[in-house]
């Protein structure tokens, strides 16, 4: 019999520390498998954030380096301009990357960075035990929002991808999801799109992965996915906000649209 | 698709999340009634021979606790799919 | 190589570029924004990289990204901006990485001005980030001794895996004075074996502070805490002033602040009163134990800082009650003139 | 008598660690001891483990009750531990101080300590909850086995005390408490049946 | 009111919701989150409000605002998120605002680990920031000590127009205690005429920390640093253990660690070693004449942190070097037990 | 005869540091005449950033927060919290908001805290000496740029009324230029819109305003009003990005489009 | 349009930027030969009867050096203006 | 003799501030006379105002040229200044030390210092610039007109400075030239002239 589903090389056999149900996982093992496809696992260097996902560095196969809570995307810029031959990717939460860093993903993606940004949005903050994030949801209860958000004093979810596309400089920004396996099989397409633009040197690209938190929701597994879908998805579009007009595709027939079909059967 | 499928389950690396149980469309996966080491009651096969090979259960695993396999090799391509 | 007479800040520039460090990231304060308008123009002379990043908070992370990838990689500026870099240097710090930090002091606190200072002494000699962590500290006192101070702090950068604070006050960055660049001959340093270069024929490296498990954790403490010590023995340097003469004062001061005490000292020897001056080049490591010894020929110890008493403390440290150590300080700008100096010491030379 | 073998020598202290899965109620049952500790005017501490180890699903506490102020309410080597899965088995039971006592949940723990120098009470907790009504209350049932076994405090006032926590909820109380008188029943019995 | 049994972290917010601490800003950070939480839901029932911060470096701007209209703001955070508010926190003294930061500490530097630790030492007492300033910082070694210091800090606060820290490690957060919230009176406080409240009838007040001018700037920090010595005759607290009876070894430890202390004076007392304790309650200002004097009585002084060794830099300037004084430490988040703390006595206790 | 044009009373009579010909001076007085003519010169606080407009608090005649750099809406913040009966403005620099205080400014604005921001958006660095913002145009030489701005080293100019409008918290977000009379009085009937939206309790008011610094373009006064006009107004639209639903104008007669023809005469 | 307009301006605030010449569209104002007393050539009126009081030189003014008179009085809403 | 006065006593220490509008090429000014003293061997140090003062459109720079190591590169009280405008006149004048000389450029100054314990130089720099070729070489007047007045350094090390300053635009540098031999006339003659 021949093996068509297996664990990634770029991912090591230490079993995580997650949650029963944490897509943290489904989304380490697809940058895993994307990294072995496109074969840059020997020169790759992953971030890791501070959030549930700061011990990400046990759980690749990779060189990594831990960032400061918010900062990965400015150590990303630091790596990347010391050696543009590696290829970097940043993993954050929303807590981490829409919050307390702003200022450096923004600042990174507007002056082109060529790293790609992993950012997994589970509407809270997750490790230090379910305070509201920036991209929590209207009405949504939270350690720090125990009568709900309130939209009218803390304002509405901050959707970065949106914020990203406003800017001029070019990019990849993309929202995907993770909930259930198609929409993991549109995610894997979408993270190779980002890592072969990244590979071939054009532009700054980032993927916004809508994941779950059953823990902190206080949802089963099964019941968290129905959550994200009745209420994440419609305020959190899944699509592509913005492609380089040099159409990638054209360089490398893996990705872009082309692949996308591949991918799907 | 694919004629003979192979599910494994890595026992001792299962959470019990149940997402694979609740995705595979054919009914293949099911909760076991006792606990592994972690002490979760964790996924097991239960109807091998209706595997389609979707991948879905593997797809969605968050903790990379299954394998799949079938008889006639796809390409390389999807191998890492 | 003939004199060239050159602005503190810029000859800084030029000796790092000299030195290897190729890497810059840096963010615009004054009195030190010519090191990067400097650079700016000159890295790309010399295939190096010249980037301004959004925030001070952003380039100590950048730094930590670029040196944990095995560059020599530096930055530059002033107080406030310092401290917006504290946590990041209290990372780059634990995760053991090589960076140099230059600080043209201003005055503070808060916005403060912008004239010359010596007020952030403790931030950096005390670490001003949290945890127990300590930055190897240089004070250069004229435009030469920053020039020639540059590749040494590379140098033990890389050597202790630590970062390296310059610090010089705003006159430092801001005077023009005659300088020469001299080939600094260093021992072979180790390969940066550890640094995240990507992961083939290895197993990966890992960049990283958090230790979970408080025994290792508590390891990690200790093995920093050691390397700290092995600074105390190696590294400590000063410069002594007619400690050779008997002398009845010791002055204590780092930086510009010495240079107005070795013009007092003079003056006083007119009057008939032996002064002499320890200056301190490293902050940390401090020279407690020279100063002990220094102190113990002298009546009395008067440290000079433009601050309201911050060194005096490792002075006081160094000296125990063995002797009295008086202060004289200006603040918010104001430099002590010689003067001064002369006035503050007979002030005390009356009381004994 | 077992207080001779107390760290602290004249004066007693004991230290327990509830442990087991988030959502099993670890917390609650420890601090429930430390709320009756307080009002029969002990010195008590109640500290939660903190931080990351939640994201394993698994969560405990440390519960110090002592005659005399409590110095350090962090305990390499607790006296007792009351364990609801195998993990927190695995964990604490090879830290514990020789003379304790160990209540281990059978419903989830298919292994025992390998010590002969602590008092083991199995005790299979989930069954007993889910027969008294509610599988939440197992904690309760580990807790009155621990209360039983030990005699730590008078059972009269860890029910005064589920009462009290159980205020706002008012009809989860009777299961509660049947939970813990069962549970009391077990301990009692296995810790004299020795 | 009867004692409750309350989590270190909760009891001191409902203690600062009682002291009039109405404005609370904050960025959740382990071990202290569950002030934030409990505020969340409490300070809407008293009026007050609660708001999170989309980070630690802007909380501190967010309480230079609050406290500059008058308010009474405060906020907590630990090790990391301190670090990042250095910048403001120097602003903050600078301009001369009243507020209250509560350090909840971790382990670091870096990430460091989230257990408990005594490492922000330095940055608490010497000012982590730029420029001449100093908090006052006081240091509660119980959860009712921390309830009981509460309204001391906004008192204070406002008293000096000073930022006061609260530095606790994690388990003072994290544990459950019994407490008790005792009504506490203060003398009245002079009006908040300075504040930027609408220039109604008034001049404008200014909020600013910018003085261009060098004989202006210095004034300020010469005003600055008198405020520190009135602190230094005024603040100083501490508690005395077992002083009252002859011993030979004095122990200085401050937070739990005092506490850890205690129990290993009883057991040096049954080995016949006479032992006493002096626990620093405020950090700043130092309690160092007191110890100087505990210090003559003793033949040497252990100090006992959980850090490499800061506080310890203090008890030398106290002691200078009339006595000897050794260091005991432990880091990473181990916690020294009394027999660690009986065995390093001994240690010493041989050598004499 | 009358008086039709005078210093307002907000202003102080303190002559400024500014430049000959720096526009920081216009902006001042069209914010004071606004507050007088609102009639809130005696609950208004201001807050000075750290840039050229850094004494500012000693041109109005209103209170005053001087803040850390690009800080000022964080201490906005906490003023309108302390005191939400108040009417708090910040005036920050490009470099200070753009740059620096982009993490503050955006989550500000998401949150919806109804303050009025005053955006000087002059392309470059003034204080320091004329180094390159986030907002320098492409190929424009500054200090730091001795080249002219690379877009594919530092990537294209930022624009924050359109990444401000991407939120979805409503807000007053517009652009407006003063380097013409006919631009100071558009900019002027947007700033009397911002204020009274903040008076009326309603909603987040930013204004950007397109500004010269001649001493650092070296350019004459002049010169730079048309070099603003021929390199800025291209890539920075003049316009309005987002208005609240509740429309002002219903509510108050002076502001909105109503308003816009009265001033226009 | 008004009459008669007075355009006065306060040499010494003025810093002769020249923005007011430049934008008047009447020719009112130049640049005197002088220096004032900051040492700029300052702003003056040369021909005040051309006025027609548009306001657009106070407008443009930074410096707030330029005060603008009329005869017949407007309505307050403009007066601010 | 002159340096009977000046401030460290037997050995000599000159202070200038050179000062006026940015543009006015003060800085520049003051940076030629650093370069030629330290090609004369000689201790010097030039410190320029930084900071918002700039924002004034004002500019100043300190020259320090000393035969002794130089202490503090902040001076109070300068020996000379050489001031272009007014308000530096009004800034620098009052704080220099008796005896010390004072050039003021009399195109843009229409007030005079009310000192007689220093010696004041009249220049009409902008004049003597325009006529010259280019108002820009002012600066260049003034300079001349300084160390006309004071022999400072001689005349023929400031003309290869300024050859060298220059190199890239050789064709200002007769121009420069010319205007620093006439200022230096002047200097000359008003500095004989007591
Ligand atoms: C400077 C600083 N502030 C705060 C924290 C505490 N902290 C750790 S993780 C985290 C948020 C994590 O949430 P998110 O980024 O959404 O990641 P998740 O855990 O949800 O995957 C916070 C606030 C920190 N470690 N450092
Ligand atoms: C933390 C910090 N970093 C840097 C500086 C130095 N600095 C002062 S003003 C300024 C930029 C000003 O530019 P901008 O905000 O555009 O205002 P402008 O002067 O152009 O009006 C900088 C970087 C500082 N004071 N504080
Ligand atoms: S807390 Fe949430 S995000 Fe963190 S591991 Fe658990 S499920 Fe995943
Ligand atoms: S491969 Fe598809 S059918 Fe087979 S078990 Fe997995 S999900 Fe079910
Ligand atoms: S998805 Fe994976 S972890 Fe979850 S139940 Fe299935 S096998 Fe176990
Ligand atoms: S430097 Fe530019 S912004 Fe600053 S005052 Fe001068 S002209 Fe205005
Ligand atoms: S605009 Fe004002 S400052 Fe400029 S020249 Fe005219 S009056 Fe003078
Ligand atoms: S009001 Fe109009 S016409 Fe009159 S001077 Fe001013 S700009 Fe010229
Ligand atoms: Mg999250
Ligand atoms: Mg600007």
């Amino acid at each position: 019999m021949k093996v068509i589903f297996k664990r990634p090389e770029s991912l090591s056999s230490t079993p995580t520390h997650y949650c029963p149900g944490c897509t943290h996982g489904v989304v380490h093992r697809l940058i895993a498998e994307v990294i072995d496809e496109l074969g840059l696992r020997e020169r790759t260097v992953g971030i890791a954030p501070v959030g549930c996902s700061v011990l990400a560095f046990n759980y690749f196969n990779l060189d990594f380096q831990q960032a400061a809570h918010g900062r990965a995307p400015a150590v990303a810029t630091g790596i990347k301009r010391a050696r543009p031959d590696l290829i970097v990717f940043t993993y954050q939460g929303d807590g981490d990357l829409a919050s307390i860093g702003m200022s450096e993903i923004v600042h990174a993606a507007n002056r082109g960075e060529k790293f790609t940004v992993v950012f997994i949005n589970n509407a809270i903050y997750g490790m230090t035990g379910g305070q509201m994030a920036p991209t929590t949801m209207p009405g949504q209860v939270t350690t720090t929002s125990p009568r709900g958000r309130d939209v009218n004093d803390v304002g509405y979810p901050i959707r970065m991808c949106e914020i990203l596309a406003s800017l001029k400089t070019p990019g990849f920004i993309e929202r995907v999801a993770v909930h259930t396996p198609k929409q993991v099989l549109n995610a894997r397409r979408a993270l190779k799109e980002a890592f072969t633009l990244q590979r071939d040197g054009i532009c700054f690209s980032f993927v916004e992965c809508l994941s779950i938190c059953p823990t902190n929701w206080g949802l089963s597994p099964v019941q968290a996915t129905k959550w994200l879908e009745e209420n994440m998805l419609p305020y959190y579009p899944v699509q592509n906000f913005k492609r380089p007009e040099i159409k990638c595709g054209m360089r490398n027939a893996e990705c872009g649209t082309q692949n996308r079909e591949k991918d799907a059967d | 698709m694919a004629k003979k499928a192979k599910v494994t389950i890595e026992k001792n690396r299962c959470k019990g999340c149940e997402l694979c149980v609740h995705f595979c469309p054919k009914k293949v996966l099911a909760m076991s009634k006792e606990i592994n080491d972690k002490g979760y009651f964790f996924s097991s096969v239960v109807n091998q021979d209706a595997c389609i090979a979707c991948r879905f259960c593997g797809l969605i695993c968050p903790d990379c606790a299954i394998e799949i396999a079938v008889e006639e090799p796809k390409t390389t391509e999807i191998t890492n799919g | 190589m003939a004199k060239v007479l050159m602005k503190g800040n810029e000859a800084i520039a030029e000796s790092a570029v000299r030195a290897g460090g190729l890497l810059y990231f840096g963010y615009p304060i004054t009195p030190q924004s010519e090191i990067a308008e400097y650079l700016a123009h000159r890295m790309p002379e010399v295939g190096g990289c010249f980037l301004q990043i959004e925030s001070e908070v952003a380039v100590a992370n950048v730094l930590y990204g670029a040196a944990g990838a095995g560059a020599r990689a530096w930055t530059s500026s002033s107080s406030p901006g310092i401290s917006l870099m504290m946590e990041g240097i209290s990372y780059i710090a634990a995760a053991e990485l090589p960076c140099v930090i230059v600080n043209i002091v201003r005055c503070g606190p808060g916005l403060g001005g912008i004239l010359p200072s010596q007020g952030d002494y403790f931030q950096a000699v005390k670490g001003g980030g949290h945890g127990d962590y300590r930055c190897l500290v240089y004070a250069p006192a004229s435009v030469q001794e920053a020039v020639d101070i540059m590749p040494l702090a590379f140098d033990r950068a890389d050597r202790y895996r630590n970062p390296v604070i310059v610090i010089g006050d705003g006159m430092i960055g801001q005077m023009m004075e005659p300088v020469e660049f001299k080939e600094q001959e260093f021992p072979p340093l180790p390969p940066k074996d550890w640094a995240t270069t990507g992961c083939k024929g290895r197993k990966p490296n890992v960049i990283n502070s958090l230790y979970l498990d408080p025994v290792i954790e508590e390891k990690l403490n200790f093995k920093l805490a050691a390397k700290y010590e092995e600074m105390k023995k190696q590294e400590v340097r000063f410069e002594e002033f007619r400690t050779n003469c008997p002398y009845q004062v010791l002055l204590v001061a780092y930086g510009t602040t010495a240079r107005v005490c070795k013009t007092a000292i003079q003056r006083l020897a007119e009057e008939g009163i032996e002064a002499a001056l320890l200056r301190p080049i490293t902050l940390f490591p401090f020279p407690d134990e020279k100063i002990f010894e220094l102190a113990q020929r002298a009546e009395f110890i008067l440290c000079v800082e433009m601050s309201t008493g911050q060194m005096i403390e490792d002075v006081r440290l160094a000296v125990g009650r063995t002797k009295p150590v008086y202060f004289y300080g200006r603040a918010g700008g104001m430099v002590p003139s010689p003067e001064e100096v002369v006035e503050a010491v007979k002030k005390h030379w009356g009381r004994k | 008598m077992r207080n001779a073998e107390l760290r602290t020598g004249k004066k007693m202290q004991i230290e327990i660690v509830f442990a087991g899965f988030g959502g099993q109620g670890v917390l609650l049952a420890g601090k429930v001891l430390a709320e009756v500790g307080m009002k029969l005017d002990k010195e008590v501490v109640w500290l939660p483990s903190y931080g990351p180890e939640m994201r394993g699903g698994t969560a405990n506490c440390t519960v110090i009750i002592s005659d005399e102020p409590i110095a350090s309410p962090i305990i390499a080597h607790p006296r007792d531990t009351v364990v609801m899965n195998r993990p927190s088995l695995e964990k604490f039971c090879p830290t514990q101080r020789p003379g304790g006592f160990t209540i281990v949940n059978t419903s989830l723990i298919n292994i025992r300590p390998e010590r002969n120098d602590i008092t083991v009470v199995e005790v299979p907790a989930n069954e007993i909850a889910i027969e008294a009504g509610t599988g939440r209350a197992a904690n309760m049932v580990m807790l009155g086995a621990y209360v039983g076994a030990t005699k730590i405090v008078p059972l009269e006032e860890v029910i005064e005390q589920i009462k009290e926590e159980f205020e706002d909820r008012p009809k989860v109380i009777p299961v509660n408490i049947k939970c813990l008188e069962q549970g009391f029943k077990i301990g009692q019995q296995s810790a004299g049946s020795r």
